[in-house]
């Protein structure tokens, strides 16, 4: 069966590229999309942990089985933004006047 | 050039008018509410509002709220605009934006600053319907009658 | 006509882009939050940023998390926008809009919605500075170096 | 003593003018200025429990003495919104004296 693999962010610099498609036995699982992935790209394996794995645009454990004509995607994490330095730290702010 | 802005306003407010007003080149959020006038109150259909101020206090009022702010969050910029005079249903009477380094200080502060706001700063709402208007004055739920 | 809108886009987004898209005339707030690129990061000065996003799963994510916001408050319409691309200091690489008949609902909701986004949609970011570049993957403050 | 007093939203109404001016005794109050207005306007009676009054654009307790050329200003409760789940106004309301 064949499946449509994206990459995305660091992946994709790793992989050297986009999207590809990738035949496999039938009854394969994510697991062994990403073994195969490990053995041609060798630098893979660092950044596998950390991935997510989406297919058709859901995310999957590793576990899931595939089918054929399924997209599947790794997903670096996603960046996750600066939520942090909410409350105001102990520098004096109250004596500053407002620009008006 | 950006800078705090606390303003009472007879002219339309409209959305993006504090965004480059508080914005500055080491914000990464900016956190903006609106509040505008939507078509009913409590089950009654609404014409449109009358807004009144005392415009200079209510501009020192929001000052002191903007310094609220920048004790309790690390925020960089406050804007405040209200409207005052005739309000038609979709049109902002208030608006708010707060820049900040990051995207929580920025929302915290926002949401303070216009609960204050509505607390604190000496602005009235008259409502005005097909059949009559009425000052809201204090909880409008609980609000007294003075219709005309 | 408003309605909930979900995009990711290459153009720029301007900071008023949602409010006409998600107001209402029963809608009294509308709480927006844009994200901006910041002139730093971790000290170090950023010249700009690449956004790249798996664009099909990233509109359906945040459609989800509309759906979440729906289920949480009493909101009205949801709109969300990433860009991707190249994007220069300043300019806004995400902006969500809600609006809702009163505004506690709007405010908790817009502040939930972008942290939800930042958790769960597949988007990234490349910080380029003038010695390098890295893509931001997690917490930025553990970040992996993958300069190259 | 020259006091200058102005009227807002409901209160403007019962009134019937945005301001006047009110001549005072010197080491006249606050209270003493409401029952010259009660005086003045029976119907102000009814509403006068719940007014805020500022002097010089900063909220006073009644106690507060005047002075000439002090602007007074009577404040009826503000419109609070409808944050639903109300915040409540006691605090900010409690005759606080401002100083800047």
């Amino acid at each position: 069966m064949e499946i449509k693999v994206l990459f995305f962010a660091s992946c994709r610099d790793l992989v050297g590229k986009s999207q590809t498609s990738i035949t496999m036995s039938d009854g394969a699982s994510v697991s062994d999309l990403l073994a195969r992935l490990a053995a041609d790209h060798p630098r893979f394996t660092e950044m596998e942990a950390s991935l997510m794995v989406s297919v058709n645009q859901a995310y999957v454990d590793r576990s899931q089985p595939l089918q054929d004509g399924d997209e599947a995607a790794l997903i670096p994490p996603v960046s996750g933004g600066a939520a942090a330095g909410g409350v105001a730290t102990g520098e004096s702010r109250g004596g500053r006047s407002h620009v008006r | 050039m950006s800078a705090d802005l606390y303003r009472i306003q007879g002219e339309a407010i409209q959305p993006d008018a504090l965004h480059d007003t508080v914005l500055r080149e080491s914000d990464g959020a900016v956190a903006t509410f609106a509040g505008v006038v939507r078509n009913q109150s409590q089950g009654r259909r609404t014409r449109y509002l009358v807004y009144d101020a005392y415009r200079e206090m209510a501009e020192m009022k929001m000052a002191e709220i903007g310094g609220e702010v920048k004790e309790k969050w690390e925020v960089d910029r406050v804007g405040m605009l209200h409207r005052v005079g005739r309000l038609e249903i979709g049109e902002t009477s208030v608006l708010i934006a707060i820049s900040a380094p990051h995207r929580k200080a920025a929302l915290e502060a926002c949401h303070y600053a216009i609960d204050r706001l509505k607390e604190t700063v000496p602005i009235w709402k008259k409502e005005v319907w097909t059949d009559g208007e009425e000052w809201i004055e204090g909880d409008p739920s609980a609000s007294q009658q003075s219709k005309k």
